[in-house]
């Protein structure tokens, strides 16, 4: 009897607490509701609805297709694998997707945000302080979804501008006999079917923009570095180093390959 | 409750109805006759059944005032600015019918107030309304009426109809249709609530709160439809442009998808476990005390 | 009426239990296997199968994280790991997960509910064998190098038609065909057993929290896998007949896989929580020797998750352009479901305070729930708020997430809980201090390997990758969650251990070793193929606590398969009711209807050339046998 | 745990069948009801989440489906539900020779349906290959003609149960009343789904 009626006070005691308990559970929650709506607003408060640079990016499987928007088509700017962007200065991301879903995601910048085929989708950004960062593709999107990486710098507006006026330039002529019989190899052998090379032959857009290949940090998507040693890797054996990627084994000997990479390498 | 019946004249004394203008009073017989008729008759009924009333006048205030409250929430949303503002955003147009039909007609349905309403009738009246009810055919069609599956159906398939857009636009255009919208909102709601509180009362909970749930699905889909659109759906608001919210015609949409999905959903889920707690309670107490 | 043999005053005891066995028990040997509809024979196989899963998915993680442990790692290729991810998800949620959940109840629920057998016993064998086979194709597919590859929530158009060329994704969506016929078989088995065949007087109020668990569970299921189901069938037509549901170039849109998906998936996550939730409900009953409190709360909370968890879907989809207008109604709808969540956590833990706790190794496994669900509770209402979610959202830091969730809320559980119910299962106790090894290696194993990839998620590491460069500082992190799995499936050994070696020794528990207060702890330890000899009556919730002898009710038929149907709210007696014997047709139809999914992979056609023996087979099963004088007849 | 039992109470006396919410086969029926109607509902979620997108609705230049075989149809099935009044209540009073008759009625009365059925598909004018549109069309189409092909199916089995001696047994009565139940599920179902191919490409500008 005795430690029932105990049982009864101590039940009656838990259920008031439980009334308490809801409640401070209830509050805290709509306090965190409330400041997620703040933070999310000031996030994108802090960006003018329509910043001064546009750049659209489309992915592919496994790389990044990057266009700087520009009023006149010819200083459209085109690359791949690369972004630059000047500190302080807003700018639209537009995305896009040629194949599956990709989601794009620099953890320093934003957050992220899909690429979808059939939708286009923007993301603002407003990069605070310089440096150079790493993206990363965010959403499974095949085989080699973990090789869908993105270099980042983020530099001050002079050295953008620099950096952008030098892209804008077509590729650099070759400049040795050798470069010249890798330039001779890649436009006739199936580079040039998939590669662009402004002012030259090659226009193709199934694959990333080598106008300026030599002045990225890495080679495919952020798999290498940029090296004399890993472009000729890549080139000897794509798949071998990013087993899957849509690059074809092209069965250059070593001598064509040391012809090609002294081509490419001159692409700065 | 008078002053409250002056304040819309000295509204519209200075509001008209050109959209720059705030939002003025709907004071259109159509809408505020029968509210006031309503209210009439139930005052009516109330006194002569409280004279004759010896036991349960708690009962009958607890009633009177949920009638009370549901009634001024009624006429709040049909004839204060709240509705003039809504010819001009979904967003609050959405808002107004909410409260139409998740919290004026709950409360007038959970207060009960048919007997009170035919009480206010003069005699005669009543009694023609007696026989009329008790009539086969009436008493067949009302039969079938007051099933809360039938309720259901009738009450989704307001709601689906009229978001239609060429009814929505139609009733966006014309007062008369506007009405009609309102109506069939407020029967068909108020047919709900009563068969759900009815069939909770007659030990059909587990139907009520099913109904409950499939409304709340109902409401879900739709409002989830217009949440995740990015087109507007009704010309009427499309043309318009800018909200005063300062919404774009498909955010007001979004934002109105929103409030008929999340809030709305939260009301039915709510009203499902308020008659799962009332049928969970008893009993309650009867454990054993543990054997050790 | 005469000549029909009763139990009563003049039939009980031996005599009775006999007659009883006779008449339940399945036919001796291999074809009595084949054919028996006994819930218990059929749970058990239900659990074991889904126990396997859980071993070949958990072998699938061990690859993972010695792949994971170094950065740049060659061990494993992308293609390979890609299956490897895919079928370890697949296999968790839709081979593990869920049925692991539906076994226990098919084994539990009739006992607890003190009848004979389940509602429906010969779907409920054509269940199983339909989620064997529907396994064994999605594995055998797997070790024959056609495993699917596009990740358990396979999104288009990656695992549509062009981008997922072969046979990997038809054979992940038919899999998902199998799983879904017999996961929504079992859900209305289960509704309507608890609903209909109640013990007389155990009232909807008076039944125990993992029955009403197990009510909303069935009921989201019923709801919520026709989603997926549905979802699958379209994408399955986008790749073997040309429909364009996926397609954004025909005007169809990749997220509708989305939001159908996720409208399964994310109730999912609650299909297999609530369970658990159950479990622990019985744990803390019976190990703290009180009813938790506030009985019409837990009950309530539990049918309000249930309700919630179908208006949260879109909180999965925060990145892919939703209308922001809409991100703090999400945020809260998400935020909501925390409060049913902390009531229920509340109310264990005030129980635990009342009570007088017994720190066996079930009640060890609750304590373990508890923190770990709370941490995992806590995390979720991080990535609930959007601007949050879209740094951590397929990043390490929701692996860590939704393992706190599954793991903690959902396996820690099913664990106590196999150990709690070991001596009805088997008629064993399991040995007290392997079990207590068991669970301090597999619960620190499990922090250690997970607590870390909260760190590596935030530090940016995406989840799905099948490699990741040096020097991001996600190395060291890497190595400790890889070490941490090695003590995880140390504590899983001594756990099969202690099962291997329970199980060899002679029975001997008794039918309440727990002293617990539900009506599956009146049946003997393992219960007889009848269950109960005589209907027991319940006059309170906890009715084994009563003072003095079980009350029962007599008069069901002895020589004939009978069971006892009552109201479904009140529990009143109401109509004796037929169960059906053995029989093989539910294993032939299982086996008709897989050659017509397996067959619809390679040629729409199967599914016309099928439907015969299918027919075939659904007739004969359902065609009454016997002479019918066995039951009233009206002239 | 208290020894031994104590006698309560005797169910000898209790019927061994019931109609409605009594049977098991009534649960049975509904939760697969549930599930198909939420089969139903989420195809429609989809139709409704795909014509969202569009600017007309059929996808311009298509023509929406023609009215007459789906209008005919709707007709006819509605009509069905003569019959199948007639057969649930002839069940539920044991009158075996009645249920004998209706269901011979109604296993006849399925088969134009399925003739006009045929004709619905060739008057949708998309095949489901053209695009989403078309896809959404057929599925809705095709989900609710495996509904009329297994509830023809029951039905000549429950006809052809009649009428051998186990249609004396009181739960196969139990089992008439619960199929007609489910064909009420099916035409139901079907005026949704006839509002959707046939008159929602109408209503839409």
């Amino acid at each position: 009897r005795g430690r029932a009626a105990g049982t009864e006070r101590g039940e009656r005691l838990a259920r008031t607490a439980l009334l308490g308990w809801i409640a401070a559970v209830v509050l805290g929650l709509t306090v965190l509701t409330v400041g997620s709506y703040a933070s999310e607003r000031r996030v994108s408060a802090a960006i003018p609805a329509r910043p001064p640079l546009e750049v659209q990016i489309t992915a592919n499987q496994w790389w990044w297709d990057i266009t700087y928007k520009n009023a006149v088509p010819a200083n459209e700017l085109r690359t791949a694998n690369e972004l630059h962007l000047p500190v302080g200065v807003p700018v639209k991301v537009t995305l896009k997707s040629n194949d599956v879903i990709h989601s794009f995601w620099i953890p320093s910048l934003a957050g992220k945000q899909d690429l979808i085929p059939g939708r286009v989708n923007d993301l603002l950004l407003l990069p605070t302080r310089t440096g150079q960062f790493r993206g990363q593709c965010a959403e499974f999107c095949g085989t080699q979804h973990a090789h869908m990486a993105l270099d980042v710098t983020v530099e001050p507006v002079a050295s953008f501008r620099r950096w952008q006026q030098a892209q804008l330039a077509p590729a650099a002529p070759p400049s040795t006999p050798l470069a010249q019989a890798g330039h001779d190899l890649v436009m006739s052998q199936q580079c040039a079917s998939c590669h662009a090379i402004a002012g030259t032959p090659a226009s193709a857009r199934f694959g990333p923009d080598l106008t300026h290949l030599a002045s990225r940090r890495s080679i495919a998507a952020g798999t290498l570095p940029m090296t004399r040693g890993h472009l000729y890797a890549w080139i000897a054996d794509p798949q071998g180093v990013k087993p899957g990627n849509n690059m074809p084994y092209i069965g250059f000997d070593s001598a064509k390959l040391h012809a090609v990479v002294a081509y490419l390498q001159g692409l700065k | 409750m008078l002053c409250l019946l002056l304040l819309p004249e000295a509204a519209l004394a200075h509001a008209g109805h050109d959209h720059a203008e705030a939002p003025g009073w709907t004071l259109a017989p159509s809408v505020t006759l029968p509210l006031a008729i309503t209210l009439l008759l139930y005052g009516v009924g109330f006194a002569r059944l409280w004279a004759r009333a010896r036991r349960g006048r708690r009962a009958m205030r607890r009633d009177a005032l949920l009638f009370g409250l549901g009634w001024l929430v009624l006429t709040a949303s049909l004839v204060s600015p709240l509705h003039e503002a809504g010819e001009r955003s979904f967003t609050v147009h959405m808002i107004e019918h909410e409260l139409i039909m998740l919290v004026a007609t709950l409360l007038l349905a959970t207060a009960g107030a048919g007997s009170m309403l035919l009480w206010g009738l003069p005699a005669a009246a009543r009694r023609a309304f007696g026989r009329l009810v008790h009539a086969r055919s009436i008493a067949a069609g009302w039969g079938a009426l007051s099933s809360p599956w039938v309720a259901t159906a009738l009450q989704a398939a307001a709601l689906w109809l009229w978001h239609a857009p060429a009814l929505f636009d139609r009733a966006l255009a014309s007062e008369g249709w506007h009405v009609a919208q309102h109506l069939s909102f407020i029967v068909t709601s108020l047919l709900f609530w009563w068969t759900i509180a009815r069939a909770d009362a007659r030990g059909s909970a587990g139907v009520a709160a099913f109904c409950l749930l499939i409304t709340a699905c109902v409401g879900a889909a739709l409002g989830g439809l217009m949440a995740l659109s990015s087109s507007p759906w009704y010309a009427g608001y499309a043309a318009m442009g800018m909200t005063p919210l300062g919404l774009t015609p498909e955010e007001d949409q979004q934002l109105a998808g929103l409030i008929m999905w999340i809030p709305g959903g939260i009301v039915h889920m709510g009203a499902a476990l308020v008659i799962l707690y009332r049928w969970l309670k008893p009993g309650e107490e009867r454990h054993a005390v543990s054997a050790e | 009426m005469t000549g029909i043999a009763r139990d009563g005053e003049a039939l009980k005891g031996a005599e009775l239990e006999g007659r009883l066995d006779r008449t339940w028990r399945p036919a001796p040997g291999l074809w009595g296997w084949l054919t028996t509809v006994d819930h218990k024979d059929i749970g058990r196989r239900y659990i074991y199968t889904a126990m396997t899963f859980l071993i070949l998915g958990s072998i699938l993680s061990v690859a993972m994280r010695l792949q994971l442990a170094r950065p740049e790692s060659g061990l494993i290729s992308p293609a390979r790991y890609n299956q490897i991810f895919t079928m370890h998800g697949t296999t968790m949620m839709f081979l593990f997960a869920v049925p692991v959940m539906e076994a226990a109840a098919i084994y539990v629920i009739p006992l607890m509910m003190g009848t004979r057998n389940i509602a429906f016993p010969r779907l409920n064998a054509f269940s199983y064998w339909t989620y064997l086979f529907g396994a064994l194709l999605l594995w055998v597919g797997f070790v024959l190098n056609v495993g699917p590859d596009a990740g358990w929530f396979m999104y288009t158009p990656l695992s549509g038609p062009q981008f997922s060329p072969g046979k990997r994704t038809d054979i992940w969506a038919q899999m998902i065909t199998f799983t879904e016929v017999a996961g929504l078989a079992v859900a209305i088995e289960l509704t309507a057993t608890i609903l209909k065949f109640r013990a007389p007087g155990m009232s909807l109020n008076r039944m125990p929290l993992y029955a009403w668990a197990i009510l909303v569970t069935s009921i989201m299921i019923i709801l919520s896998l026709p989603a997926v189901a549905l979802c699958s069938g379209m994408l399955i037509a986008d790749r073997l007949i040309g429909t364009q549901f996926f397609n954004p170039f025909e005007h169809g849109d990749p997220l509708l896989w989305q939001h159908l998906f996720w409208f399964f998936a994310h109730p999912e996550v609650y299909i297999i929580f609530l369970p658990a939730t159950g479990f622990v409900s019985q744990i803390v009953e019976t190990f703290t020797g009180r009813p938790v409190i506030a009985y019409p709360a837990m009950v309530l909370a539990v049918v309000a998750t249930g309700f919630l968890s179908f208006g949260v879907w879109v909180h999965h989809m925060f990145a892919t352009g939703l209308p922001r207008l809409g991100y703090d109604f999400y945020t809260a709808a998400t935020m909501a479901v925390a409060i049913p969540a902390s009531i229920q956590i509340f109310c264990w833990i005030a129980t635990m305070w009342l009570g007088k706790p017994r720190y066996a190794t079930p009640f060890l496994y609750v304590i373990a729930f508890i923190v770990t669900f709370v941490i995992g509770g806590l995390s979720g209402v991080m990535v609930a708020s959007v601007p949050l979610d879209l740094q951590f959202h397929d990043t390490y830091f929701v692996v860590a997430h939704f393992h706190y969730v599954l793991v903690g809320g959902a396996v820690f559980p099913l664990l106590g809980a196999l150990t709690y119910w070991f001596p009805k299962f088997s008629g064993r106790m399991l040995s007290e201090g392997l079990g207590k090894l068991a669970f301090w290696l597999i619960f620190l194993g499990f922090n250690i390997a997970f607590f870390p990839m909260h760190i590596t998620g935030m530090l940016g590491m995406p989840r799905r990758v099948y490699t990741y460069p040096a020097n991001m500082g996600w190395d060291g992190l890497n190595m400790l969650s890889s070490i941490g799995v090695g003590v995880i499936v140390l504590g899983g050994l001594v756990f099969l251990a202690n099962v291997a070696l329970t199980l060899r020794r002679p029975r001997d528990a008794a039918p309440n070793p727990w002293n617990a207060a539900s009506l599956e702890w009146a049946a003997a330890s393992p219960p007889p193929p009848y269950n109960f000899p005589h209907v027991p009556v319940v006059r309170s919730a906890t009715p084994l606590w009563e003072q003095g002898p079980l009350p029962v009710m007599t008069g069901l038929r002895v020589d004939d398969r009978e069971l006892l149907i009552t109201t479904a709210i009140d529990a009143r007696p109401d109509i004796r009711y037929p169960s059906p014997e053995g029989t093989i047709w539910p294993l032939l139809s299982a086996i008709a209807l897989a050659a017509l999914f397996i067959g619809s992979i390679f040629t729409p056609w199967a599914v016309v050339i099928g439907l015969a023996p299918l027919g075939v087979a659904f007739l004969a099963w359902f065609w009454p046998k016997g002479s019918p004088t066995a039951e009233p007849v009206i002239e | 745990m208290a020894d031994g039992v104590r006698f309560e109470g005797d169910l000898a006396a209790l019927p061994t069948h019931g109609f409605g919410h009594r049977s098991i086969t009534w649960w049975g029926i509904i939760g697969f009801m549930v599930v198909e109607g939420m089969f139903f509902a989420l195809s429609f979620a989809a139709y409704f989440f795909i014509l969202d997108k569009e600017q007309t609705w059929p996808p311009a230049p298509l023509a929406p489906p023609d009215l007459l075989a789906g209008s005919l149809l709707t007709i006819l099935i509605l009509l069905t539900e003569i019959p199948n009044s007639w057969i649930k209540r002839a069940a539920e009073r044991y009158d075996l020779a009645t249920v004998r008759k209706g269901l011979v009625v109604m296993s006849a009365a399925v088969i134009p349906l399925f003739v006009l059925r045929g004709f619905e598909f060739a008057s949708l004018n998309v095949s489901w290959t053209d695009n989403a549109y078309g896809s959404v069309m057929w599925l809705l189409l095709f989900l609710h003609t495996t509904h009329l092909v297994t509830d023809w199916g029951d039905t000549l089995v429950l006809t052809a149960l009649m009428f051998t001696e186990h249609g004396k047994e009181a739960n196969r009565f139990v089992d008439t009343s619960e199929n007609a139940l489910y064909w009420r599920f099916v035409w139901l179902s079907w005026l949704l789904i006839y509002l959707l191919i046939y008159w929602v490409p109408r209503w839409l500008p």
